[in-house]
């Protein structure tokens, strides 16, 4: 508000950006509800100043100071500042923004579950401990394997975890030649870098021209040296792996292992369990698949889950039931555990979001998400093709995601898949991802997800097709979009050139 | 359906213009024999209702307890508005701020985030955040090594004084990447890392410095950092972020003994309005040198301008992560713990530097009064001599029999030292921060003198 | 977003509206997690067809069918098309816009509280009860009267509460022929509603240049047939109405009552008693003095306090404490009462946060409260005349809200108080109140409470200025306001013509 | 200063700009005689901290119930994203929707909400809220004599069968109307208002026809309405409005008989998502023929459109409102339930049609059980013969004691009708709902039975 001088404010003025929370610092405004009271009268032997000097902040703290009103007032016209699911339909491909159920939220935020301590006994949390129980049989059917950790924080850590377990598997064997691990070009950027930490040198393997991997290209690949190869499946391509079978009788036999990379699990959950398509190891991004909420950035939960050969290098902790008691299994139990992967066990309230969700859905309404999110996104794309959009596979059936390539528009009129997306956000949509894969061109991978209905697909056609028709009459106005954003298009280089990363009082 | 909007209606008509004879259709490319029968061992779905007085039957069925647990993870009071703000749609359910101009407020708030963390370690940058504590440890390491460049010593010290579950994730972490790491001692009687022992070591690349320790024991900081300095190691500060409202920030550690600081600064971001919850989701976060930043992992926020020339903010040094550099990025991090962030961000916001102050000072205040309190009692004794910021050791007889007394009596009195440190006999580690009062630290003591003295009685706690 | 047609979204368009809910319905969709499961196999019997045909329904009905997440959206973005104290300044005068804080909400809507039964027993809510009754005795306090009773749902409410308590006291004594009740003719339009709801014929009393009560008219009014006077103090004009003992030693010699409006309570918490001033029954706005939420419109809560001589009279019901017992006295233990107000106990909910809100304040608290919300009124009231701005009673000091005239500039430019109120918000300001009271010409009640930071009040102060500037300089541009809000200026003539007040299908 | 944030600085710097040495100085035109000293006996101020754990205590202190209490007030399953958003700060913390352009939210939430709550009664109007069911009632009846105008007779029928406390308001409110309020009994048989006794009455200006009664008995709303529209009375309605999902409107009651339904329809508005919460805030709801709408009392949103032609909602027909109408308004209301208001429009526009008739369906047929399975309890027995929809009277022995012997088992097992219905004998009045499933209503049934017929048992329950 008090960044508005008149002469900014003219006709349809846009929603103004906020100040920083440090530009309304005033010294010695504060909420000072939230403050702790001193004790009526602490003994000299008690303060702060009992405490070494040399130990002490003498610095000024940089926080800033502002009225518990002022504060709420800035993170709320802040949040209001955001596309988001609850705002927006939001077609982000491969992040599966679906809707994120209040209740989860609701009740994975309970007091009582908020105020347990993570190394609170295991009897004094039996009732959480039976909620995460569950959770890991529900993923041991669906998947197909047979245990279960959740442990991971997240996809990459996920993915970090199953490789570090192909490596144990591997070392437990004395198999200390099998130095690389194999990846689709087309692979997400956390396969490769997670086969990286786990200390394997990466090989990418050839997409073929219906995006499945050059089997040719892979039977050269694999050997002696081959610890793994990691899949999406459906890949990234919006395309399903249609040669996994083959996929699987060249790897496995090559004394390989197959890692299944989860992201986008929502397209076959019920339809085909990873564990019945030969993979060994795999993620879940919880955050996609089970509808926890994708937070601005996270947190998600990336629980892997591993077959008969591999479960016991599973990371810590794990529930398992005992009679009628849960408790949590240990390096003790686990010996051959890749070990911890943080200071507790994960993500617990995420993961307790992900039970509620699970629970609701139940076993048919599992199997529902595949069929909806999959006719979701194939009505999509028939659609975009009617509309005069290029597919990226014109010959292959979408899973829940798919493709356009913006190459002909591009060359035709300038318009780049970036503008493109700029613009929609003038319709009131967040764009799909682009540029990913790398591989096509001016790529929008879009997914729809199931949560949404009919009505919003069809406003979206009608949106890239309004868009369409811009980028061929008036291409100017696509180019210099988004319009109607508290900030116009944001200038990246000077970003990265100036490195401006933390305020400093002028 | 729950959750999925579609009438028959709208299937067919959706049906008949992809030209499908039925949804199966759709998965025609899937070969027939992969295609799952049943998921027998998922229940029956349930409605809103239902699940909701499961859970509510779940959450209560273990009780509320008076909770003395710290180690790690604290209980601090957080401001009403924190959730209630950091749960609001808009950014509950954005994701990634990919699209910088429909993500200002996700990225504004980041870029908040990092100035405030920033200052509180009195370092120059700071990222996005990373998983946990614990795991920012294990990227850290990495990223020191990284720092150091190929020829460099791969020899990390790692005092015994951090948590043990920290040095279990390091070691999780580093284990492929031919890191060694050299665990050192403490000294009996202060509970402080031993300096002189780091002299046997040479060759080192990084030194982890906690504080305050596992043990709630304040390090001599600036010894540890002048001593790494000397040799060319960096300093990795592990800390809890709101002991800096009232302890030397890492980026000063030192410097009156002519070190530079620490170098990298990480830690548990939990104590800033994120609740216990079980233990997650917290956030991790890491701090570091300007210099060191582009081998920084995780995302980072700059600001930058519009085609305007208004102020704006984007993801930034986006060369250093796994969606650019693939296998060789710094990290594999891609999704973190943006949620937590943001209500961390919100809860420094309405505390600030005074609030944060007052809260800690009493954290310490109230661990002075209930060691006074304890001392007391026949057979407690504190086990270390150092200064303490909000935990310390106490050795009692038989920890375990009397954890379990309390926790008879609604008190989670502490965690049992002995399966970590051994060597420091029946000991507890008991923590106390600002939600304690006068009332719930005299009932803590007198307790736990009848767990220790009282009449026999029969172990009344659950299961 | 549906709604957006490519030929509306040109650069800087605003904040689109919202369509109605009934235009996103479909057939079919509905949030079927929320449906009530059908009982395994109810026996005929208990069916709905056990109940006699001619009693159920036939007709459609015409709510909306759409999916959770679609209700969610659509929610979502209609509360961001609001300005609220949470987003936007909102000096509303008379309304005490203050901070809500979000810990009195919370705290009220803990979940055991949530859950408790109207008429579930004492012995089941002692922890509430003792709530309300540690409130009533706070109430007391702060009055300076005998009694307090919780009952009234909000201002208007607890007037009617008040006043039909000073009926009851006149019809106790006998005294019939008392059917007047005064009121000053700045008097919020409540008080004559009330006084004639409550069977009194109403007098207005005038108010003399410095916004007093015209004491000379005033005695000349009251006589055997003057039940009371109701009055603010200070007055909706933002003065304190001096002459109140004077007012004291006319009416009550006469045989009449003294009735406090509450409403302004706010700028003489903790200063003045009404009990003290020679009150003898009054309401007060929670929702005003003790922050409880205003909620788009309510609920409020609008307790009545009373002394000595009118206790007895107090709407049921009020809580005791009897030992350590809290319990509801009822018409048996109070039979003089006036009775029932409600169902149940009045707004339980609002007494809570209201609760919550007294104990944080506490007593050097409450004291603050007048402090500030009166020095915040007069530097506002002083820099805006520095400004240019007129004053309804420049020489007056303004109390916790003043009053500005826009009356010369209406003249001199043709901008009225509603062409300025409609320009405030594209500044990203909440209008004050306009055209009351109906005294003073093209005025503006202007109150900022004590939670607003001089930050703030300064770019009020800007706001106003720059505005002023526009009226002189380019007046369309504010007769034409606002410009950046959903929708234009509405019509409310056709509105009223139309009377298009409930949706129907085409 | 909590929520105040004036430091001395910025008060010296304000009180300078105003030209007053202190802030006292503000309140000069005080006279001195007036001023308080102190406000002893109110407490010091407590923190969030402190006052959360306070209020945490008493919510916890007693404990969770097993509730069948109805009788004007339900339980029901609320989805959680219905308060989620209603508490946004948006909705919240906004007022009276004067600033249309700058509330659309409200306004356009508002619309919904009557155009919902007209759909329900099937009458052509609503008003935006009125305090809760009780009071709106007195309302209706207020406007109903309005209406009549002032030649006609200023009588009303009110049947015995209403909610007692409903009763109580209409008193309270009517009582200096110069109002004849007559109340009409009940068949002893059936539970339902005695048709033949309304004969007894000339001249009336409005009937009360509440569906379903007190009782949870149907009442036989046609033949009501029918005869109070011979005699040219209005019909007020009375109304649950979940029933409305499955029960006739009021604005069809009695057209097979000729009559053109009610005229107008209140009624309580808490099924509709809003929760038990000790009573309140609840909201009522009035809705009425076109005709009769501007006599109708509280706000009104209308639909029209801004300068550019756009739709847009405003507070319209104003003119029937006190602050421009004063003493001769239709009613004193000025701050209504709006928050309440936009829970239940949320509440309706998540459940529909199909979710509030499953609901109704549900609460009726869950009702049916409880009978059937205790009334197999000896000593029990069903009151009346008429069909009931989620509520219903039992005679047992000893009303009270046998509440009190299932509190002691955490279960609210009714109203005691003795204070109200003397002339019922040991009764009281047993509600269950949707949100009951079938192991409560045997675990009501057990406990019951125990109550009644078990060993003797110490009453155990508190104070
Ligand atoms: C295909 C694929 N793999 C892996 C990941 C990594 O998951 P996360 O972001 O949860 O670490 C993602 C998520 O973005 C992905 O889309
Ligand atoms: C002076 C005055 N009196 C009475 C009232 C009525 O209070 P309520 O709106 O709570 O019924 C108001 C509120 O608007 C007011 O400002």
């Amino acid at each position: 508000m008090s960044d508005r001088t008149p002469a900014q404010i003219a006709a349809g003025s846009r929603l103004p950006p906020e100040p920083l929370i440090f530009e309304r610092s005033q010294r010695g405004h504060g909420a000072q509800a939230q403050f702790a009271a001193a004790p009526a009268a602490a003994p000299a032997a008690r303060r702060a100043s009992a405490l070494p000097k040399q130990l002490l902040r003498e610095q000024a703290l940089a926080l800033p100071e502002v009225s518990e009103l002022d504060a709420l007032r800035h993170y709320t016209r802040l949040s209001q500042r955001n596309f988001s699911i609850d705002t927006h339909f939001y077609p982000l491909g491969s992040c599966t923004m679906k809707y994120n159920p209040r209740a989860c939220n609701s009740l994975a935020m309970l007091p009582q579950l908020l105020a347990q301590h993570p190394l609170a006994p295991e009897q004094a949390r039996q009732g959480t401990l039976a909620c995460w129980h569950e959770l890991q049989e529900m993923l041991k059917e669906v998947t197909g394997m047979a245990g279960v950790s959740l442990a991971p924080m997240a996809g990459a850590q996920g993915e970090f975890a199953g490789v570090a377990m192909i490596r144990a598997y591997h070392r437990a064997r004395g198999d200390t030649a099998r130095t690389e691990i194999i990846v689709p070009d087309a692979a997400h950027g956390t396969n490769p870098a997670t086969a990286a930490m786990c200390g394997f040198s990466v090989r990418e393997v050839a997409t073929d021209a219906q995006g499945n991997v050059d089997l040719g290209a892979l039977r050269a690949m694999v050997g002696p040296q081959t610890a793994g190869l990691m899949l999406t499946n459906p890949s990234t391509l919006g395309v399903f792996e249609r040669s996994i079978q083959d996929i699987e009788r060249i790897v496995h036999p090559a004394g390989g292992l197959l890692y299944y990379d989860g992201a986008n699990f929502n397209a076959i959950l019920g339809k085909v369990k990873p564990g019945e398509m030969g993979f060994d190891v795999m993620h879940m991004n919880l955050h996609k698949t089970f509808s926890t909420p994708h937070g601005g950035g996270g947190p998600g939960a990336g629980p892997v889950a591993a077959n008969e050969r591999l479960r016991k290098f599973l990371p810590l902790p794990v529930v398992m039931q005992d009679h009628l008691h849960y408790r949590w299994l240990n390096e003790r139990d686990l010996p051959d555990s890749i070990g911890r992967l943080s200071a507790f066990a994960g993500n617990a309230g995420v993961l307790l979001r992900a039970y509620v969700y699970a629970r609701m859905l139940g076993r048919a309404g599992m199997q529902r998400v595949a069929d909806f999110a999959t006719l979701n996104a194939n009505y999509l794309m028939v659609e975009l093709r009617k509309a005069g959009f290029d597919l990226a596979f014109p010959e292959r059936r979408a899973s829940h995601e798919f493709i356009v390539t913006l190459q002909r528009l591009k060359e035709e009129t300038g318009v780049t898949a970036l503008d493109f997306a700029k613009r929609l956000l003038d319709y009131g949509i967040h764009a799909p991802t682009i540029y990913f894969p790398l591989l096509v061109k001016e790529c929008l991978l879009i997914e729809p997800t199931e949560t949404e209905s009919n009505q919003t697909l069809d406003a979206f056609i009608a949106a890239m097709r309004g868009i369409l028709d811009e980028a061929r009459t008036q291409a100017e106005l696509v180019k210099s979009a988004p319009h109607s954003t508290p900030v116009r298009r944001l200038d990246e280089v000077k970003a990265a050139r100036d490195m401006n990363l933390v305020w400093r009082r002028e | 359906m729950p959750f999925i909007p579609h009438t028959q209606e709208d299937i067919d008509s959706m049906l008949a213009a992809i030209g499908a004879a039925g949804i199966d259709q759709l998965f025609e490319e899937i070969p027939a024999a992969l295609k799952t029968g049943s998921l027998e061992r998922v229940p029956a779905g349930m409605n809103e209702m239902d699940i909701a007085r499961l859970m509510t039957e779940r959450a209560e069925s273990d009780g509320r307890y008076l909770n003395f647990l710290g180690a790690g993870a604290y209980e601090h009071h957080i401001p009403a508005a924190v959730w209630q703000i950091a749960t609001r749609g808009e950014f509950y359910s954005a994701y990634t701020p990919y699209q910088a101009e429909a993500s200002q407020g996700t990225l504004q708030t980041l870029y908040e985030f990092q100035s405030m963390i920033a200052s509180l370690t009195g370092l120059d940058v700071a990222n996005a955040s990373l998983y946990d504590g614990a795991s920012a440890l294990g990227e850290a390491i990495l990223m020191a090594v990284r720092v150091k460049g190929d020829k460099a010593p791969r020899r990390v010290l790692l005092p015994r004084t951090l948590h043990p579950h920290y040095r279990a994730t390091v070691k999780t972490m580093v284990e492929a990447q031919n890191i060694e790491i050299i665990e050192v001692g403490f000294e009996r009687a202060s509970g402080r890392t031993e300096i002189t022992a780091l002299d046997a070591h040479q060759n080192i690349a990084a030194v982890v410095v906690p504080q305050p320790n596992f043990f709630g024991v304040l390090e001599d900081v600036d010894a540890l950092t002048a001593w790494a300095h000397d040799r060319a190691a960096l300093v990795i500060a592990v800390v809890n972020p709101l002991s800096l409202a009232l302890l030397k920030p890492p980026g000063r550690w030192g410097t009156e003994k002519g070190a530079a600081g620490a170098d990298i600064s990480v830690g548990e971001g939990q104590p800033l309005g994120v609740p216990l919850s079980n233990g997650g989701p917290y956030f991790g976060f890491m701090c570091c040198k300007k210099e060191l930043v582009r081998q920084m992992p995780g995302r980072v926020v700059g600001a930058t301008t519009d085609a305007e020339g208004k102020r704006g903010f984007v993801l930034t040094l986006q060369a250093r992560e796994q969606h650019i550099r693939r296998s060789k990025a710094t990290s594999n991090i891609c999704t973190n713990q943006g949620l937590a962030v943001t209500a961390a961000t919100i809860y420094m916001a309405m505390l600030g530097a005074a609030g944060m102050r007052a809260a800690a000072l009493r954290s310490h205040e109230n661990l002075q009064a209930l060691l006074q309190r304890v001392s007391a009692i026949d057979g407690v004794k504190r086990v270390f001599s150092g200064p303490a910021f909000h935990e310390a050791v106490l050795n009692l007889p038989a920890a375990d029999a009397t954890l379990a007394r309390l926790r008879a009596d609604r008190i989670l009195g502490g965690l049992n030292l002995q399966p970590y440190y051994p060597e420091l006999g029946e000991a507890i580690l008991v923590c106390a921060t600002e939600t304690k009062n006068e009332h719930d630290i005299e009932r803590y003591a007198h307790c736990l003198n009848d767990a220790l003295h009282g009449v026999e009685e029969t172990e009344g706690h659950p299961t």
